[in-house]
């Protein structure tokens, strides 16, 4: 399919455009709302200013210690965003490697990277996400690397199945019949045929890197410094927002979460219906 | 004149992948037998028809005068203009596959959909020439494009294979051969994807290429008329080893193997034939894994007597220049009025 | 009276972006008791459509844009879906191409002949199972094979199946569509023979749907040669080998290797089949005939040779 | 399903095993804050003690002697002894087993019907508002954080309606109920969490079905069931689903291990006293053999869930070989 081609189908399916929207108004705000609207998360309010409902000076109120909560927002997103791109970057980067070399090498080499992915893929991944921020402490890069070194082995595994799909075409043996060797093709055939899928998967695979990245935060292995609607959220829990029906405190956060998160996985399952022919619509 | 490329005994075979259980037992490893012992010599610009069924090896054999089989489960010798193609090393004489071209029998599945045809007939170049500049390989390209009968060249450089139609996609796929100058092509199935309509055409761009550049082929293919309408020698190939062996006149007119009898003899005639009676086989070809000990026809073969299964027959001169591994008639035969 | 008749058919596909493709322009033929009649097309002329409109099983896109399909003097197209329900397998059974997809990779064969027989006929599940086993003897597979799947099969085997899954409740027609394409050449010729002795066993009628002419000699009675969506030549298979008027067959008929004839490259035919998303003027295979005249920019008569031999082209055609 | 099957993946999973026992061993190895390096850091420590205290741990032999008296006490289920508790680990993890088993047993059946029913209506629907309103519904559901859902539960039903508990198993005014009135409670406050726990798996499995499905109902199989004069909803039953069920069964049974890790986020917002609750707590508490305890049961729980799935896989789809 040509690109052009490509971006026709994905204007045609409505998922894929709401989606698609809603993420560029993300991108916006965390590119521009930073630098509007200030917020450092070590000043903290006076003590009138705790808790306070939706005004106009607090459009969103304030928090338990009376920081400006829609200023947090327009932070978080930010953090959230990176976090969740850069970890799925990570993930991508090895699972796609892996699957690739896996399914084209086959063999032993195949069967090694296979035993080490089911080991990846077992791993109770939030647990072992706690463990491994806990271990490295709780700074923003630290949590791109836990996520991302956890979330890769479902792709390795998706990747490694079109691969050997992929490695059986006329044109892989067309190619070797020149003298080609593995790494021209997997360059210049493998990669290019299965790519529209790692592009899907990596949609889906953001949108469950922003959850993971919100739930370590909202477990309190966020990290304080750059907080993300996770912190927020988490700071939310603790201060017992909850029991003051401080709705305005603990709503939003989520809320945005949910439509960004909602943004990937509708644009993931707009391209997967254009990748996989046998979902698209007649 | 000496000879293109001159097979000696060779043999084929893939070893079947021991499931676990198997490993555990210490049971023996199992091979496939694809091809065995086959020899066959290809003159200069001499078109050779390899005919057999899916499962007679005839692809595996190309295949591996392609050198495209790991050199470990080849055995005999294949020599490219009286030198062996593999060097002691095991490794593939340079400059080898610039003169052994090969094509597929899918002109749908043998060009990649993401790339333009320009790079799909440069991709040889690119990976036998990589110093060539772009303007030389663009140059290369589009006379071999246009070698291909597919004018003006230019026209269809950044097109892609979905916008072309079966019989141009298998022109490009010639092109792609062509661009190495080979003094081999060997053609799998090229035609047979194809619409009817349109097959003869590529055919004829493929004679037109021997007489102009005096390329040799082995065709391989499973339509034996389609054999005797375009080549010199037709090899017959059941089970991984040639049957009869001849010029197409020799092996169609008179055939002497009765598996050749057997196939001739179910070709179309494009005539009412349905109350005839036929000779034809029963069952399907064995499996390449346990090899019969005598003829590899026995099981299907209805003149198969006792010596069939135990002696291994041998190609032997039946006629001038036409060899087969035994000389028996199959009953009912009526070839060529 | 005919068994099956079909009446200037025109089926259209509608495309995402407003486009049609005309994939069956008006085509008639009818069919006997116990006849074998061939629809003969290349690829894209409209013959598994035309064939998967017989049983009604064209997809949701497919809109019928004219003609009438009679079976038993009946009409198809209009009956309700209940009516074509029982229709189908039990009186017009289809064996499809390439029997790997089109047999349930997680059901056994028994399973999948029986429940077409339970389905239409009142008989006990005994019965059902008895006669799978007779069917699986008639097609020279040994009965123990029902319990297995069908990719256990060799591919000539599942076509084998294919068959007599088709012939379960003994229907009047059998469609083939395309049941040889993907099998070797004997596997075809064993193919060919068992359905010409079951034919003539059960008295069947059969459409066979075929790119490839040359086999009809072996099995058909009639042809009908497709191009484009439309019948361009029609008569006895006798009549279309010896004495082809439209070009178009005359072409393809020339365009195959014989054995026996004198050697050489056969002929073929020039250009490229039709876009059928686009209108057609005049006769369809204009473009590419060899014998095109201005006048071919208009639409062709249909002639008759003698009989039913017919053929839709300007000139009288020679032989 | 053939035997070298089973074999095969059994061999596998005792592989996976050895890689999870492996990380699971160098992970804590390597954490901070083992009661050997406190003691090194405490200044007052003689050598003496820390050899000694070496020893008892088994920390002055080789590492792969360390590995091998790891793995051999793991076997025997022998986790060590929670610092924070103060009883054998798996004394500490037994007593919550139940609550968590309780919570995803629970939540699992109701997301499995839920799921696969919504799944297969939309399918078979495709393009309807019904499907539609199915898929908008779990995609809500897929793409929200499970703790947040968790926490609209408790706002809205017991924040707002205030109809039912908001943490906890059990009231404590009923701490000591037994009988039904022990169950009742139980199932009360069983609830939200389980409400949450089942609405967030049921968008992912409702996903699954619904593609699983189309793509199935595209085959040419379908085709060949109407062609046999079959209505819809019996090509539906015994065509289509047969097929359709095998990425979704084997989806479940693999999910189903991650649950239990996974419940994580909602017990930890319902305090509910299970596993996942009880690891918040020992990683807050540093309770490094019960939080290994935990890591190596929830990995087991994965693996043994695995194995389950791809032998399921083996007996639904005949096809598989090896």
């Amino acid at each position: 399919m040509k690109e052009n081609q490509f971006i026709k189908q994905f204007l045609k399916n409505k998922m894929g455009v709401v989606g698609f929207s809603m993420l560029v108004i993300f991108i916006l705000i965390a590119l521009f709302g930073p630098m509007i609207v200030q917020y450092d998360p070590q000043v903290f309010g006076e003590r009138a200013d705790v808790l306070n409902p939706p005004s106009a000076a607090h459009w969103l109120g304030t928090d338990d210690l009376g920081r400006d909560v829609f200023k947090a927002l327009i932070a978080g997103s930010r953090v959230s965003l990176i976090v969740g791109v850069a970890a799925t970057f990570i993930s991508m980067f090895i699972g796609t490697s892996v699957g690739i070399f896996s399914g084209y090498l086959g063999g032993k080499t195949d069967n090694v990277l296979m035993r080490i992915t089911d080991v990846f893929l077992v791993l109770p991944w939030l647990p072992l996400m706690l463990v491994l921020a806990a271990l490295l402490g709780s700074n923003i890069w630290n949590i791109i690397f836990v996520i991302g070194i956890t979330g890769w082995a479902g792709t390795a595994r998706i990747v490694r199945a079109q691969t050997l799909t992929e490695k059986e075409r006329q044109y892989i043996e067309r190619s070797k019949s020149f003298g080609a060797s593995n790494l021209f093709i997997i360059w210049h055939h493998i990669f290019p045929n299965v790519f529209p899928l790692v592009f899907a998967n990596t949609i889906l695979v953001t949108a469950t890197s922003i959850l993971s990245e919100t739930t370590l935060s909202f477990l309190g292995m966020g990290d304080v410094s750059k907080p993300s609607w996770g912190t927020t959220l988490h700071f939310a829990f603790e201060s017992g927002a909850l029991s003051n029906k401080a709705y305005w405190y603990f709503m939003p956060p989520g809320v945005c979460v949910l439509l960004l998160v909602l943004a990937f996985t509708l644009m993931g399952f707009a391209l997967d219906e254009i990748v996989n022919p046998k979902l698209r619509q007649r | 004149m000496d000879a293109l490329i001159e097979l000696k005994n060779v043999t084929v075979k893939f070893p079947v992948k021991p499931s676990f259980i198997d490993v555990l037992k210490g049971k023996p490893q199992r091979v496939v037998h694809a091809v065995n012992g086959v020899d066959l010599t290809v003159m200069p610009g001499e078109i050779i028809a390899l005919v057999g069924e899916s499962g007679s090896g005839k692809t595996t054999l190309g295949k591996a005068i392609n050198a495209l089989h790991p050199s470990e489960v080849v055995g005999g010798t294949i020599c490219f203009e009286g030198e062996p193609i593999f060097g002691t090393d095991g490794k593939l004489k340079p400059g080898y596959r610039e003169k052994v071209a090969m094509i597929f029998q899918d002109p749908y599945q043998s060009l990649n959909p993401k790339q333009t045809i320009e790079k799909i007939v440069a991709e040889p170049l690119m990976i036998q020439q990589k110093n060539l500049s772009r303007d030389k390989m663009r140059a290369s390209v589009v006379t071999a494009l246009e070698q291909a009968g597919l004018t003006p060249g230019e026209s269809f450089l950044n097109r892609y294979p979905h916008e072309l139609s079966g019989g141009q996609r298998q022109r490009v796929v010639i092109a792609g051969a062509l661009i190495v100058k080979p003094k081999l092509i060997i053609a799998d199935e090229p035609v047979s994807m194809l619409d009817v309509s349109i097959r003869s055409e590529i055919l004829k761009l493929l004679m037109e290429l021997r007489e102009r550049q005096q390329i040799a082929y082995l065709f391989i293919t499973h339509d034996i008329a389609l054999a005797w309408a375009i080549a010199d020698k037709i090899a017959v190939m059941y089970l991984g080893t040639i049957l009869e062996y001849g010029s197409a006149e020799n092996v169609i007119q008179s055939p002497k193997n009765p598996y050749t009898q057997a196939l001739i003899e179910i070709m179309p005639k494009m005539k009412m034939r349905r109350s005839e009676k036929r000779a034809l086989l029963t069952g399907e070809m064995p499996d390449p894994i346990d090899l019969p000990k005598g003829c590899v026809f026995q099981s299907r073969c209805p003149r198969a007597a006792d010596g069939c299964m135990h002696e291994k027959p041998k190609l032997t001169l039946v006629g001038e220049a036409h060899y087969s591994v035994c000389e028996c008639q199959l009953e009912e035969m009526r070839v060529n009025e | 009276m005919a068994l099956l008749e079909v009446d200037s058919l025109k089926i259209a596909f509608e495309l995402t972006g407003g486009k049609r493709l005309k994939a069956v322009n008006g085509i008639s033929f009818s069919l006997d008791e116990g006849e074998t009649l061939a629809l003969v097309g290349e690829s894209g002329s409209g013959k598994t459509t035309a064939a998967l409109s017989l049983m009604r099983l064209l997809p949701k896109n497919a809109v019928i844009d004219g003609g009438e399909i009679r079976y038993k003097q009946r009409d198809v197209l209009t009956a309700p879906e209940g009516m074509i329900q029982k229709l189908r397998w039990k009186e017009i059974a289809m064996i499809f191409q390439g029997a790997m997809n089109a047999l349930n990779p997680v059901l056994t064969i028994e399973k999948q002949m029986v429940e077409a027989i339970l389905l239409h006929e009142t008989v006990s599940n005994e019965a059902a199972y008895a006669r799978a086993e007779m069917l699986m003897r008639r097609v020279e597979i040994d009965p123990k094979r029902l319990k297995q799947y069908p990719h256990q099969f060799s591919g000539g085997m599942r076509q084998r199946v294919m068959i007599a899954m088709a012939l379960a409740c003994e229907p009047k027609i059998v469609i083939g569509d395309e049941p040889t394409t993907a099998l070797d050449v004997m596997v075809q010729a064993q193919i060919f023979e068992l359905l010409e002795s079951l034919k003539k066993e059960m008295g069947l009628s059969m459409i066979l749907i075929t790119h490839d002419l040359s086999i009809l000699g072996d099995i058909c009675d009639k042809v009908a040669v497709m191009y484009a969506g439309e019948i361009v030549e029609s008569g006895s298979v006798e009549a279309i080998y010896e004495d082809a008027r439209h070009p178009y067959t005359q072409k393809l008929l020339a365009a195959y290797p014989i054995i026996g004839k004198k050697r050489g490259l056969p002929d073929f035919i020039p250009g490229q089949p039709l876009d059928m998303t686009k209108p057609v003027q005049g006769c369809a295979f204009y473009s590419r005939c060899h014998k095109a005249m201005p006048i071919c920019l208009s639409r062709p008569p249909l002639r008759t040779v003698e009989g039913a031999h017919q053929f839709l082209c300007h000139l009288e055609g020679e032989a | 399903m053939n035997r070298k099957y089973i074999v095969k993946k059994l061999f596998y999973a005792c592989i996976t095993l050895m890689g999870v026992l492996l990380i699971n061993f160098f992970l804590f190895r390597i954490m901070p804050g083992d009661p050997v390096s406190m003691l090194v850091r405490n200044p007052n420590a003689n050598i003496e003690t820390v050899e000694k205290m070496k020893a008892a741990y088994g920390l002055d032999k080789s590492l792969a002697a360390q590995f091998v008296t790891y793995v051999s006490s793991m076997f025997i289920g022998d986790f060590g002894t929670s610092f924070h508790y103060n009883m054998p680990v798996m004394k500490v993890i037994g007593d919550r087993v139940f609550a968590t088993i309780l919570l995803v047993g629970t939540a699992e059946i109701i997301a499995i019907i839920f799921g696969t029913f919504l799944g297969i209506v939309a399918a078979h629907k495709r393009g309807t508002k019904l499907d539609v309103g199915a898929l908008s519904f779990s995609l809500v559901t897929y793409a929200m954080p499970s703790f947040w859902l968790g926490i609209l539960m408790i706002a809205f039903f017991s924040g707002f309606l205030g109809i039912l508990p908001t943490s906890g198993m059990t009231s404590p005014s009923l701490y000591f109920a037994v009988g039904m009135q022990r169950a009742s409670d139980i199932a009360v406050h069983l609830v939200l969490p389980v409400l949450t726990l089942a609405l967030v798996l049921l968008g992912e499995y409702m996903l699954v079905m619904r593609s699983s499905l189309i793509e199935v109902l595209t085959e040419d199989y379908i085709l060949t069931a109407r062609a046999k004069g079959f209505d819809d909803k019996t090509i539906l039953k015994k065509h289509a689903l047969p097929n359709a069920m095998i990425p979704m069964a084997t989806l479940v049974a693999m999910s189903l291990g991650f649950v239990i890790a996974g419940a994580l986020q909602v017990e930890t917002v319902f305090s509910w006293p299970g596993l996942g609750r009880l690891m918040y707590d020992a990683l807050q508490n540093r309770d490094y053999p019960l939080l290994q305890g935990i890591f190596f049961i929830t990995s087991m729980c994965t693996i043994g869930t695995n194995l389950i799935s791809d032998l399921l896989y083996g007996y639904l789809d005949p096809r598989v070989k090896e």
